[in-house]
């Protein structure tokens, strides 16, 4: 199922043999996967199986006991946060890390910071060019604010937003970055079909439009199911299935482990 | 209607300093009310009004701008602390307000020719010490025998406690005694790796330049590092009662350097205090404490101020209000001989005190107090620090004081005015 | 050797009293997530009611035992910190749930000066004496071992043997698992505590009346050792590196903590500090909190800061 | 509804934040003893401060109630404290899980039962909790900071059910949970209710799940209730089909169509 | 109903991005600074200006540079006395021993060396976070108090450790009367002011405050957690050793380390907290609130006890100032957690909803 006019690229991202352990629980044991260029990646599984962790060894907040990450080309034992921001790489969080104190504008002009040019002395005085540089960004926000739609908020201190509208404030910090790939960690997450239906037009028209590769976590078997172009399925750190979203609904062990027998 | 000669009281009532505070202060308001019972300065009535200081230097500076203008200009100001001093210093220039500092303040502000408006009257630190050294030298009989011996220096970390480091420093060149420098952080409540220093060092002397709680903490440790109290001398603002009196008999045997005075309960102006201002219900705080010994510098500070207006009146005219200005001149030209001490009250109290253009400290004789367990009792003669010493110290100082501010020294002329 | 020996036991000993005020701060925090800024403003206070009333309670009710007067005076004085403490909650603590740290730390600062203010305003701003009978002159120990003997103070040890002992019970009561894991449990966060039935509001006068209680002993201790006065209230300010050092949040760990500072800030002062002029001791020990920090950035014994998304 | 049997009563409640927002502008709502009643609604309608606004947990976010009243059985709570509350049997399972982070999950589940004498009993409550998330009882002595996501959410949810209520409100519990979790929860909720009569007021976005169980529904929207009615009736009407259950025309659409008819429409790049 | 901006449309982001995008608060900001600078030389009093005012401006500036470290930048400290007093001492020693150097240079100096102390107590809030980094700074504080008490060059070997400073003038202007004083200081103050808000609503600005609210994210969309921290502690330090050396020159003109003790550290804080954390103009009001309160309470409660009567001493005058004063503060932070800024901005929040209730 691939909407027309849409080709998968070359793997974009490619994750080899990752482990990682806290103590005494194994919440990633030899994870491999790989991501292709344009495509939506979907990453299931039930409670604890480690889906969040792997976000985090990719996004280097986390560092894996063993393994490799290989983003085009380039591979890393673990990657530091910066060099994945700078390489292109944005993501979402599960618990939501918005900066509480900020507004909706102010969060998400901070994924604009890494293109920031104008030194601190330029910004303190803010004449010319450091005035410039900020409006230019602000137009981009601005645009990000309108599509998510949700310019009635702008100013508003995101702590006071209702948590969906949160969610929506994370997804637009994240594509200030103008990211080549997307993680996507439970984005839909408390709330309702037509809200989700929002959020997914969001993400497949980046998708769409920039190409963005998107990797996503996602409980709501109908959003997987319906946007995904492949998935991966993990057990408690174990990878049980991964393929189209038809051949992993009819995975038996991803059926038992995971979907229970309603779906 | 006449004006008023208005006192600003710069006092510290509260806080960590406050059981040393609050004496001096009743001491230096119950004198200007007998001022005023016994018919005012030739008949000019004394105004007063107190601002809390806390001994902080900010909020000092804040009262000194509350109070200066207050009544026509204020007399003088007494900031009772070392630190106010110091900046109160650049300020009264400015504001033509002399500034009486009995007993603390800068010692090289003891020259007239460059510290026009202060007047460290009665003495400061470098009198003290020196005063301090000749008595223990005394004791050991003779400056000779003061060779080889250790004198530990235990002080408040400020520029009051370091301000006899000079003078110590230059005997010890002289008289090859070893001194040992303690300095102990405010509030002084911390003071156990002192006395641990000193019982491990054994000096053979110590020397105690505190203020407030540090004084009672530094006798209570003593006591309990077994340190002989009767060794241990402190300066004038580490001997007076509250110092020792929640010690008691760990304290017994301690001396103190009294700024002439010490606690004076049967001299004529502490009687006059009781008869006419407390006596009357008037007094500001209990009457216990009256004739105690800071209570009496509280006195002495306030008749200084007084004497200098009286002073200015007898130039600028008997019975009329004086301006700072006069006053300052009146306070650089204090003779303040024994009779007019007597017919004061306090005869026996302090020796005459008379000022110059060149010394606006007026006085150098001092005497040791100690500690019986019960109350302060002299234990020495009088001593009179030895300028020959000091003179050239002070000189220098201000010099380099004079030449950092760009300032010159006043001329001939400019001492007639 | 006698010599260092002889330090290394004074800084124990103090170290002691140290985490005795320290344990104040750390009951608080643990149980609330409040720095209690007013720590040393209750030593303060208490101390105050404690000197006063014995002075005053003999004259009121007219009585000459100097011992009975001292405990009486002990328990009035504890029934004052207790209504501190409800007070506090009443007043503030119930009106700021759920607030920042920074707010609560700010709420704290206006007790402290309340308290302060109070204080002296009741009981008065001069030096006061509290005699619990505690013996002054040091003793002289193992004088044959080393030249010059080791020179121990009473008074120093009851403090110590006493600090000891009320540490070791709040160690108890913390470790008795039902109120102690509520305790905790405020202190992560206060709305869920709420949420499932921990009445916060009793919780904290507990605990105010109980870090009280501790800083009435601090008080009692620190008071007869410097006489009850206005900057008694500053031993809080010593005590802070201690609370840093073991953790904001272990009951040992301000014992530990104590013993270390103690030690360290009287160790240095001794041996370092003539070389560099002396009055070392408040920033050593500072930064021997700051270097311990570097490694535990918790503290020694604090619980582990949670960092994560 | 038969008056009689109501055990709470919220009527006509309006709340404001920090003195100045106005989010709850007269919400009335009864909830049955032993029902499950389902508050719907979009994102920022009011559910979270209405459940708020019941346990009396608004304090701590500086709303407060201004207008209306709530009773429980018949006796005005506005003024009870939180802890008062859970003594008499309301509990609330927060939105955003707010477990205890330091503590480890046993430890969280075991405060939950702070309200609860006897060992015995709230052992066996421990290990029923367990019964229900097996996955709780493998990681008990983990940091709850430390687990999950849903993790914390079965750990939030289990503490609750550790103070034995009468009353659960229960903040959109199916959040960040598996599917057959979410299933689990609701089958939880069915079997407390129906074998030990505990009453539940459910926010829940989850609209279809929480229709197939509840018994009665409210829908919010900014601040108001709009629509209410038994569940099974909510179920069938086109507008909580449309919106609600994403059931334009009886079909369930397909996330991946729904964006062609409305793309043009907002995305301006 | 004056106070709305319906009808204020925007129709730049320049527009939208100025600092205040109301019209009406534009207009009295501007009025408020014209008469700070025409209006209050005019009619202000010596002991105004010299006892409130001037230390309102000083402290104002010390509490806005706090503001940056702690208020943004989520890093508590307690060294901005030790940063005021390196602030104070380096400009001090540049003054004595640069021959010639113009006192605004040697001010600024001083700033400069207090950046770069601030940067290196600022290293260890790479690692150590929260109270735990608060005592961090604190042996910053203690460290600094103890080495201008001992080192005696920075005190140029004056005896008593005590050093001081006059004929303060500026490129041949005497700054000499007390309003040229407050004058002087106003111009830091205002330029230091609009720099800082500069920087704290561009991207550093939104560094800091990301790294404040949830460091783990800030680093995931690329914000160096070191560089933040550092340049909030450098920036922060810079203005606070300004202020420090203002405190100096201008306010006391001689001082000792104890002017910049930890009690300092303390209040600075205080005013921040009390005034709004992350809010320029909380700055102002937590300066105000702590420096002229006391002040004010000071004065007024003689007159208070007059009236009713009862003459009270004062002993019990600065008593009841400080029960008053923590009365009060704990009453503000009941009413508004974050702070006055915030109160002030909920206020006007409500003026623009006035006359309807919502
Ligand atoms: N920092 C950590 N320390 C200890 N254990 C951790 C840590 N992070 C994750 N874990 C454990 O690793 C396992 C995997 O966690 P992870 O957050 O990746 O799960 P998940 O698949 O995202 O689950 P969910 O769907 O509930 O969000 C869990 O059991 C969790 O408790
Ligand atoms: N603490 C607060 N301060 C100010 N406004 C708040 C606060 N909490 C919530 N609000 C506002 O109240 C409104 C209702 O929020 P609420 O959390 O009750 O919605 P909700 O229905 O639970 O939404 P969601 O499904 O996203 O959880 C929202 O507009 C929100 O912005
Ligand atoms: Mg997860
Ligand atoms: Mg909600």
């Amino acid at each position: 199922m691939q909407a027309p006019g849409r080709r998968l690229g070359e793997v974009i991202l490619d994750v080899r043999n990752i482990s990682l352990s806290f103590g005494g629980v194994k919440a990633l044991a030899d994870i491999s996967f790989d991501v292709r260029e344009h495509e939506i990646r979907a990453i299931i599984g039930p409670n604890g199986a480690g889906k969040s962790s792997m976000l985090n060894c990719i996004n280097g907040v986390y560092q894996p006991q063993k393994g490799s990450i290989t983003f085009r080309g380039k591979t890393f034992q673990h990657m530091k946060s910066r060099q994945v921001a700078q390489m292109g790489i944005a993501r979402t969080f599960q618990n939501l890390a918005l900066f509480k104190g900020m507004s909706v504008l102010d969060n998400i002009m901070t994924g604009r910071n890494l293109r920031i040019r104008s030194n601190i002395f330029l910004q303190a005085l803010r004449i010319g060019p450091a005035e410039r540089e900020e409006i230019r960004h602000r137009e981009y926000v601005e645009r990000i604010i309108d599509f998510l739609e949700i310019q009635a908020f702008r100013k508003t201190p995101v702590g006071q937003l209702p948590y969906g509208l949160q969610k929506r404030v994370d997804l637009g910090r994240a594509l200030a970055m103008e990211p080549q790939v997307l993680l996507l960690d439970e984005p839909m997450a408390g709330m309702n079909v037509e809200e989700k239906q929002d959020m997914c037009r969001f993400v497949l028209d980046v998708n769409d439009e920039f190409g963005t590769t998107v990797v996503l976590i996602e409980h709501d078997m109908g959003v997987v199911m319906d946007i995904s172009d492949r998935v991966v399925v993990l057990d408690y750190g174990r990878k049980i299935g991964d393929g189209t979203p038809d051949e992993v609904r009819n995975n038996p062990d991803v059926v038992k482990a995971y979907l229970g027998t309603s779906h | 209607q006449q004006q008023e000669q208005f006192f600003p009281v710069l006092v510290y009532r509260t806080g960590a300093y406050a059981p040393n505070g609050v004496p001096f202060a009743n001491g230096y308001v119950d004198y200007l009310k007998l001022v005023n019972a016994n018919g005012g300065i030739n008949g000019v009535k004394v105004s007063f009004e107190e601002c809390e200081t806390g001994y902080a230097t900010d909020r000092g500076v804040e009262c000194y701008e509350r109070l200066k203008g207050k009544g026509g200009g204020a007399t003088v100001f007494q900031p009772l602390s070392t630190g106010i001093t110091f900046a109160l210093t650049e300020k009264a220039p400015g504001d033509k307000i002399p500034l009486i500092t009995a007993g603390y303040g800068r010692s090289e502000s003891t020259d007239g020719n460059v510290f026009k408006w202060n007047f460290p009257l009665t003495g400061t630190y470098w009198d003290a010490a020196d005063v301090l050294l000749q008595h223990v030298s005394k004791k050991e009989g003779g400056w000779d025998k003061l060779k080889g011996k250790k004198i530990a220096l235990v002080y408040h970390d400020s520029p009051y406690g370091k301000e006899p480091i000079p003078l110590l420093e230059e005997r010890a060149k002289m008289h090859g005694y070893q001194l040992q420098l303690l300095p102990v952080a405010h509030p002084g409540v911390e003071q156990k790796a002192t006395w641990q220093q000193i019982r491990g060092n054994r000096p053979d002397y110590v020397f105690l330049w505190g203020w407030g709680v540090m004084n009672s903490t530094a006798l209570k440790e003593a006591q309990a590092t077994g340190y002989p109290r009767d060794k241990m001398y402190g300066v004038w603002w580490a001997g007076a009662e509250p110092d020792v009196k929640d010690v008691g008999d760990g304290a017994r045997g301690y001396n103190a350097l009294a700024l002439q005075h010490g606690a004076e309960p049967n001299s004529k102006v502490v009687k006059d205090v009781l008869e006419k201002v407390h006596g009357k219900g008037q007094g500001t705080g209990p009457k216990e404490e009256v004739g105690q010994v800071l209570y009496m510098r509280g006195l002495i500070a306030a008749m200084l101020g007084v004497e200098g207006v009286k002073r200015a009146q007898e130039r600028f005219g008997k019975g009329k209000w004086m301006s700072p200005e006069q006053v300052r001149w009146g306070l650089e030209n204090l003779a303040l001989d024994q009779k007019k001490l007597d017919a004061l009250g306090f005869a026996g109290v302090m020796r005459p005190i008379s000022t110059s253009c060149a010394d606006h400290r007026g006085s150098t004789w001092a005497r040791v107090h100690t500690w019986d367990g019960k109350q302060w009792k002299f234990s020495s003669d009088w001593y009179q620090s030895d300028d020959a010493i000091i003179k050239p110290m002070i000189k220098q100082a201000a010099d380099r004081y004079a030449a950092e501010k760009k300032l010159d020294r006043r001329n001939a002329a400019d001492c007639q005015s | 050797m006698g010599y260092f020996l002889e330090t290394l036991l004074g800084g124990l000993m103090s170290g002691m009293l140290y985490a005795l005020v320290a344990l104040g701060f750390v009951l608080i925090f643990k149980a609330s997530g409040v720095f209690n800024f007013a720590q040393g403003a209750m030593v303060l206070f208490a101390a105050l009611a404690m000197a006063r009333l014995a002075e005053w309670l003999p004259q009121w009710l007219g009585f000459q035992n100097a011992v009975l007067a001292n405990v009486l005076a002990f328990i009035v004085a504890g029934a004052i910190m207790f209504a501190v403490a409800w007070l506090v909650e009443r007043l503030v603590l119930r009106h700021l749930v759920n607030q920042e740290g920074a707010t609560l730390l700010m709420a704290t600062l206006g007790i402290t000066y309340f308290l302060d203010g109070m204080g002296q305003t009741i009981f008065g701003s001069d030096i006061y004496k509290i005699d619990v009978g505690m013996p002054k002159d040091p003793v002289i120990v193992l004088e044959s071992t080393f030249q010059g003997g080791i020179l121990v103070n009473k008074e120093d040890l009851y403090a110590a043997v006493i600090a000891a002992a009320l540490v070791a019970l709040l160690t108890l009561f913390f470790q008795k698992t039902g109120t102690g894991r509520a305790l905790r449990a405020v202190a992560d966060d206060h709305q869920a505590a709420q949420s499932i039935g921990i009445p916060l509001n009793r919780i904290w006068v507990i605990v105010w009346c109980v870090a009280g209680v501790v800083a009435l002993v601090a008080g009692v201790i620190w008071g007869s050792k410097l006489g009850v006065q206005f900057s008694l209230s500053t031993v809080a300010l010593r005590a802070l590196p201690v609370v840093i050092l073991g953790g904001l949040t272990s009951v040992p760990g301000a014992i530990v903590g104590g013993l270390i500072i103690g030690v360290g800030e009287k160790l240095s002062e001794v041996y370092i500090g003539p070389m560099v002029g002396g009055g070392i001791e408040i920033w050593f020990a500072y930064m021997l909190a700051l270097i311990v920090l570097l490694f535990r950035p918790q503290g020694l014994f604090g619980e582990k800061i949670i960092d994560r998304v | 509804m038969d008056s009689k049997n109501i055990v709470l009563n919220v009527n006509g409640i309006e709340v404001i934040y920090n003195h100045v927002i106005l989010v709850l502008k007269g919400v009335s709502l009864q909830v049955p003893e032993g029902r499950i009643v389902a508050l719907l609604g979009g994102n920022g309608a009011g559910k979270t401060t209405t459940l708020r606004a019941v346990s009396n947990l608004l304090q701590g976010e500086r709303g407060e109630v201004t207008k209306g009243s709530i009773e429980l059985r018949g006796d005005r709570i506005e003024n009870l404290s939180p802890a008062e509350l859970v003594r008499r049997g309301v509990v609330q399972v927060m939105e955003g899980r707010h477990c205890f982070a330091h503590l480890t999950i046993e430890e969280n589940l075991l405060t939950g039962a702070y309200t609860r004498a006897g060992k015995a009993e709230v052992e066996a409550s421990l290990e029923k909790v367990y019964g229900y998330f097996p996955r709780l009882k493998l990681r008990r002595g983990s940091q709850a900071a430390y687990t999950s996501g849903g993790e914390q959410q079965m750990c939030a949810i289990g503490r609750a059910l550790m103070a034995n209520p009468s009353v659960v409100l229960l903040d959109e519990p199916s959040m960040g949970l598996a599917p057959q979790i979410v299933e689990e929860v609701f089958e939880i909720v069915k079997d407390l209710n129906v074998k030990e009569r505990v009453t539940f007021l459910l926010a829940e976005q989850n609209t279809n799940m929480a229709l197939r169980y509840a018994d009665y529904g409210y829908i919010m929207e900014s601040g108001r209730i709009v629509m209410d009615g038994p569940a099974h009736e909510l179920a069938s009407n086109e507008d909580v089909k449309e919106f609600y259950l994403g059931m334009g025309g009886g079909q369930r659409k397909s996330f991946r169509e729904v964006k062609s008819y409305k793309r043009r429409k907002r995305w301006l790049a | 109903m004056l106070y709305r901006e319906n009808g204020q449309f925007k129709t730049s982001y320049r527009a939208d991005l100025q600092i205040f995008p109301i019209v009406q608060d534009r207009w009295a900001i501007l009025a408020l600074v014209v008469a700070a600078f025409v209006l209050v030389p005019m009619v202000a009093s010596d002991y105004m200006f010299r006892a409130i005012l001037i230390p309102f401006l000083i402290l104002s500036l010390a509490a806005l540079g706090v503001n940056i470290l702690v208020g943004y930048c989520g890093q508590i400290s307690l060294g901005s006395g030790a940063f005021m007093a390196v602030g104070a001492y380096a400009a001090y020693n540049c003054l004595i021993r640069i021959d010639g150097i113009p006192m605004v240079a040697a001010i600024l100096l001083g700033g400069v060396f207090a950046t770069l102390v601030g940067i290196v107590f600022g290293i260890p809030s790479l690692r150590v976070r929260g109270l735990y980094l608060a005592v961090a700074t604190l042996a910053a504080q203690f460290f600094c108090d103890w080495a201008f008490l001992r080192v005696k060059w920075f005190t140029n070997y004056t005896p008593s450790g005590s050093v001081s400073v006059s004929n303060l003038n500026l490129f041949g202007w005497r700054v000499e009367t007390p309003a040229e004083r407050y004058l002087f200081c106003l111009g830091f103050l205002v330029i230091f002011a609009l720099l800082a808000k500069n920087l704290v609503r561009s991207a550093i600005g939104r560094e800091w405050m990301a790294i404040r609210d949830m460091d783990v994210a800030a680093a995931v969309i690329g914000i160096r957690p070191m560089y933040a921290k550092l340049s909030a502690f450098a920036v922060s330090s810079f203005i606070v050793g300004v202020a420090g050396a203002l405190w100096g020159f201008v306010y006391l003109g001689a001082w000792e380390p104890a002017a910049f003790s930890v009690d300092r550290s303390f209040q600075l804080l205080f005013m921040v907290i009390i005034g709004g954390l992350g809010s320029i103009m909380g700055s102002f009001f937590g300066a105000a609130f702590i420096v002229v309160l006391p002040i004010f309470l000071n004065q007024a409660l003689p007159a208070v006890g007059d009236l009713v009567g009862v003459p009270i001493s004062t002993a019990g005058i600065s008593h009841a100032e400080f029960i008053i004063f923590g009365a009060l503060i704990v009453w503000f932070l009941i009413v508004e957690p974050h702070g006055l800024a915030r109160l002030w901005a909920v206020g006007k929040q409500k003026l623009r909803l006035w006359p309807f209730p919502h």
